[in-house]
């Protein structure tokens, strides 16, 4: 754990006591089995909105607290213990900071307060395919008088059923591939032309995939500069990289935990399994890689808020590393457990299922190992 | 091995009957594929069944008098070498759930002659289904630590427990369940193996769902069910020997059953290709998937060597060999990490439940991936792979006991 | 953390201090190096060795009164912060072997206020060289199990038995050694740490070679030697409580001397560039082995990150932390991944032992990759430390000993 | 171990008993510490050639016995087993396999009886640089009159020093990093132009670096085709490769049962290690790794005897999966025996370096994974 302000402190603690009384994992579990299409409860939704963690990286200017992404992740770890399913991560992370990063004031306005509030879902549409590739962002944006039209299709959009407001990587000039020549649109998701099919995932998060068909979008649509998003879009999938980092941290550590008390309390051969030398020294190394992740979950999430010259790098490395250790844990979460946690009764599985939709979200381990070598020059 | 003139006419003589017996419209089908997938073909199946019993060919090793054919080891592989350019296969071994493959050969070496006549029959026939009830909720790999308990009852012994991972125990009719006899004798010494009808008041199941969602799986509880004296199978608190050597066939079908290609399996390059793209070179695009990828086809290659050399150690003989126990691990590695591979393959859509936002094959390959967890907990856990050869094959003492 | 303005002005007088004291000709070198490399430099080191110790900032946090300077952890930090850009270095902990860093703090808890006083300042002002008999030749992990044994002899003691890895031993004027001084109590409970001079001659050293060439380790046999009564360090049969601390100082400066970058050390991607080449696009052209060294150095930079966590957490001072547990095996994994891929860059280049067909730092690698191969054994071994991990820090049962 | 005949049994029992007694690891050690600047004692190399192992893979026409290579490896095992040094890979093997495959009737006439007897040394010069890139070929092979002068460095040749005739792939066409253009060269290594310098390895063999200074060469000396030698040259480095792997096995299986033993004997903590289960696993994992990698050594052995289609995949398998093992097992070597196998008067440390270098040889781990893909068309 970092060492924390007491604000953040609090916040913390209060995001552990809320997650463990309101919205536990059986709350997830009674979410998935209801079959709730948007894949959260709106009840948890409005409860987070009022205790403030909405507004967490909204200026106080635009009614948030402007505390930073250290808090955010301090928060998200903990709903990612208790696997609490919410537009948290992608309204009140992703999508506000590509306005707070790249809005005008106009955008701002009329947005963030609505954010903060809860009352707006923004999310980030950026993949087009079945891997994460922002330079291979195809769809198109044509000019249409003093408008665009968008065209094309977005999919594993985050809370892409719930979202209000849409923000749309296209292309505006160059070819799918290279980095010039994208721009980034925040239009409302109910705009006419835009089709949204839900993604039924392992998870049951309200993801979806988007076609745009021919849709009308104003000038004034335009998030950042036009023709040179890319800056501003790699900015935003690092914040949201660093939030997953802190999510699927939250996700590592209640599986450690649960491994540990199995560990220590499950009898196999007339002792705790956590006696035999092979699970003792498995639990460590878990326990160690875990120490590791953290290390650069919270870095990341700190570099953020320092503005940090290494701020890409250390995002990479986050979601690299942290999806190293998950993918690790959660295998073991269920190896160790043994048959039981080969039941859907027991939780397990959730974690494990989870883990891997946080793996594919936003770069998996390969792209952001290249990515990390790339910026490191080799 | 040079074949012999009499090797090369059994070989026609196979290849003849299969000719004239095998319904085409069968061919390249599984037993799964045809009665999940295409119920119209259920009469063709159930004459081919019909006849490969009539053949003694649903287990082709067990001698005549049994149901099977007295064949030998090098014979049998040559009716399933025949079968396959044929697209053909034999249903008996899955119809029969646990009889051909497990049950039966233990009951052919520990049965009494009554045992073996009433039973093996309608294994070989793939007319009564077997379930085992082997682990308990609270044993796990500590197979020796179970309390379900029989109580001798002069004629019958009257069972009382609950079973879990009994695989098809809603639809068997037969089980071979391990109980204790003696609650007094030492953990291993007081267990025995029984063989019971499912088809009593006292026996119920309740299908179990999993992290891949639904199962062959059930819980099995016995209360005061009832099974003959005649069916204890072994002697009486020896259950021991007999679930050790009924295990071993276990893993040894398990190594050859899990190495089986699944229909149509599109090769996991082409796949990758197809998914992640390649450079100018052919070379996959993703070079670090790519190193890992390669890395798990060279196990899986060395894993398939590995097998045929045993074979061929063995000259042929099907022996229970020691080193069956390397084996598990190894396919059970390179499965799991095939199938990780396969959802890092596929990204975003490789995260599917349900619904028409996945093709099926992607929504199957999540289902597999996580039911393929289970491999590396049952029939022998990784660990209890390791500390079989750390004991039995290297020598080393035994870690997982006290005294 | 905000600096205060006290805090700002020690830092000036460390500055100026360092300005007017530190020997410039010595700049950017290491003890090693200079007095290895450069014996012209010999009079500068001991100048300043000289001027280093009359301030107190050989051991700059012990007490004035006994060689130190009485400074804060945070404030001994700040010199080595503003050692820094200056290419100065503190030799003395070098010069004292294991007093400064090992049996110096731990006399600071344990000994006598005569041992502190006829002990300490020898170390702080590196005059006098230490060196630590704890191994045995048949104890490794398990030191506890030492069976040299130290007779009670009224106002001395006399030692008997035979030391290993005793670094330094050959140089070294003082050893602290690890004895049974109850063969009849408990393992544990029977054990005494003694100081004793190595000037003696009934003390012997042998210096061990290694893998990798000369090292400065050695066996150390005492037959009939003398440590005062007066050097009993710690209570009699207290042993095991003065050596627990004492490793735990000896893990903490392994987790930071490890770190520190060797002098002019070439970045792990410029070498593989230099060795291996790259494509048009700027990335190393072997894949395969670029993706296993972005997975180093990503592991390294969280271990790099993960020792800054800690010290923060510990807000500045320092304190004996569990999870320097975690660190050693992380470092020594770091390490060891890192001289492996340096030697596989270099490939036909990186197997060289000495003569001209290589370079001089080619044969360094191959030199430190061996003797790095030492860093999971000694200091608690890599299995001592994930012993440790599981029962401290996770509480977990024991594994290493039974009752 | 492979199904084997009656007469391979014969002569793998005999390379066990000959090896133990004559060559064992002591002897590896005394010709060491002797700076034998050849890098092999005389004696064991004749000793050899009378036992009829240097003409395993000859033509009895040609004085050889035509064995096969899964003979020739069960030799090389033995003999890796006791890090026996002596021209046998190069020269018995590697050298022999491009006489049989490549040379000309006069060629073969006049080298292979001299190799079978043990009187000449063949070896292969291919490696140009720090790293195994055969087709990376630069050495210049320039027409002059009839024939050629070669110039050019070669590296990394095995038994360089002793060896009395070079094989030398050599660059007649095209530029380096294409397969077309090169052409092997049988030239004596007394050649005018031809200067050896030792390679002093850690494993103390008998490498050497050679520069050819404008060495003339006549047409005769063309080994295989002109222009078109690489298939040659790849053939012949497959069968080294496979050799290779032999050897490697054995040196594995000597490090497991040394480390088997130890764990068997060692006491700590009241108790023999291998009674620890963390080693009785990392044991049992070893243990499969090496059944893994030999059936691949195997393998590809039987595949050049068989004159298999895959043997090409099935050579880089070998080397890429016993280099794996290899280099797991040499590490665990030193681990498991803590401190004693830190120390030179042990016999871990001669192991471990063995192991880097044959690691090194003919294609490392990465070479031979990204082969095996690109023989498999990924």
């Amino acid at each position: 754990m970092a060492a924390l302000t007491e604000e953040q402190s609090i916040i913390r603690d209060q995001a552990k006591a809320w997650a463990a009384e309101q919205a536990p994992v059986q709350a997830f579990r009674a979410m998935r089995d209801s079959g709730a299409a948007t894949g959260f409860e709106p009840k948890t939704w409005s409860a987070m909105a009022e205790l403030g963690w909405t507004g967490i990286v909204i200026p106080e200017a635009y009614g948030g607290s402007d505390l930073g992404y250290l808090t955010f992740g301090l928060v998200l770890e903990e709903l990612g213990r208790n696997l609490t399913a919410s537009p948290l991560f992608a309204s009140g992370l992703v999508g506000a900071a590509a306005l707070v990063l790249g809005g005008t004031e106009a955008q701002k306005q009329a947005l963030l307060p609505a954010i903060a509030k809860g009352s707006a879902i923004a999310t980030l549409a950026v993949d087009e395919g079945p891997r994460h590739a922002p330079a291979g962002t195809a769809l198109r944006a044509e000019r249409d008088g003093s408008g665009y039209r968008l065209s094309g299709e977005k999919t594993f959009v985050f809370e892409g059923l719930a979202a209000t407001d849409l923000i749309v990587a296209a292309r505006t000039a160059g070819s799918p591939g290279e980095t010039a020549g994208i721009t980034l649109f925040l239009i409302p998701a109910d705009t006419a032309g835009v089709n949204r099919t839900p993604m039924q995932t392992m998870d049951s998060r309200g993801y979806a995939t988007i076609r745009f068909d021919s849709v009308p979008t104003p000038a004034e649509a335009v998030l950042g500069e036009t023709d040179n998003g890319f800056g501003l879009l790699d900015a935003v999938l690092d914040r949201g990289r660093a939030g997953l980092g802190a999510d699927m941290l939250g996700t590592a550590a209640q599986a450690f935990d649960m491994t540990l008390e199995y560990l220590k309390t499950r009898k196999q051969f007339g002792q705790v399994i956590g006696g035999f030398q092979a699970l003792g020294h498995r639990a460590a190394a878990l326990f160690s890689g875990m120490e590791l992740a953290r290390s650069c979950v919270e870095a990341a999430l700190q570099a953020l808020d320092d503005d940090a010259p290494d701020t890409a790098q250390l995002c990479s490395l986050s979601k690299a590393k942290m999806g190293e250790h998950l993918f690790q844990m959660s295998n073991q979460l269920i190896q160790i457990h043994g048959g039981i946690g080969m039941t859907d009764e027991f939780d397990a599985g959730f974690y494990l299922k989870r883990a891997r939709v946080l793996e594919a979200a936003f770069g998996n381990r390969a792209f952001h190992r290249d990515r990390y070598a790339r910026l490191l020059g080799f | 091995m040079t074949a012999t003139a009499e090797d090369l006419s059994f070989r026609q003589s196979v290849r003849d009957w299969l000719a004239s017996n095998f319904p085409p419209a069968l061919a390249g089908k599984s037993y799964r594929a045809t009665v999940e997938k295409d119920p119209a073909l259920a009469s063709d199946l159930e004459s081919w069944r019909g006849r490969l019993a009539a053949q003694g060919w649903g287990a082709p090793t067990w001698p005549k008098k049994y149901g099977g054919a007295g064949l030998s080891h090098p014979e049998a592989k040559v009716i399933q070498e025949e079968m396959e350019p044929l697209g053909a296969f034999n249903p008996i071994p899955t119809l029969a759930g646990m009889g051909v493959t497990m049950v039966g050969p233990t009951m052919l070496e520990y049965g009494t002659d009554d045992q073996k006549a009433r039973h093996l029959r309608g294994m070989a026939s793939g007319e009564i289904r077997w379930c085992l009830g082997l682990s308990e909720p609270n044993a796990g790999s500590d197979l020796a630590s179970l309390s379900a308990r029989a109580e001798d009852k002069g004629d019958h012994f009257l069972i009382n427990g609950q079973k879990i991972w009994t695989s098809g125990a809603d639809v068997s009719q037969w089980c071979g369940a391990l109980v204790r006899t003696d609650p007094s004798a030492a953990k291993r010494d007081g267990i025995s193996f029984v063989l019971l009808p499912m088809d009593q008041p006292d026996v119920r199941t309740r299908p179990i769902r999993l992290i891949s969602g639904v199962s062959p799986f059930c819980e099995t509880y016995f209360d005061d069910a009832r099974a003959d004296k005649a069916d204890l199978l072994g002697k009486l608190n020896d259950g021991w020997s007999v679930i050790k050597r009924l295990l071993q066939h276990e893993r040894q079908s398990q190594t050859s059953a899990d190495r089986r290609k699944l229909d149509n399996e599109e090769p996991l390059p082409d796949l990758a290709k197809r998914y992640v793209g390649t450079d100018a070179d052919g070379t996959l695009s993703d070079k670090d998937l790519r190193a890992r990828l390669i890395d798990n086809m060279m196990a899986d290659k060395a894993h398939t060597l590995t097998v045929a050399r045993i074979r061929a150690e063995a000259q042929g003989q099907v022996k229970v060999s020691a080193a069956a126990s390397i084996l598990k691990n190894s396919a059970t590695t390179v499965a799991q990490t095939k199938a990780e591979l396969k959802m890092e393959i596929m990204g975003a859509q490789g995260v599917g439940w349900e619904g028409d936002a996945f093709e099926p094959d992607e929504l199957a390959s999540v289902r597999e991936w996580l039911f393929g967890k289970a491999a590396s907990i049952y029939g022998g856990s990784y660990e209890v792979q390791y500390n079989i050869i750390a004991k039995n094959i290297l020598g080393l003492p035994e870690t997982t006991q006290k005294g």
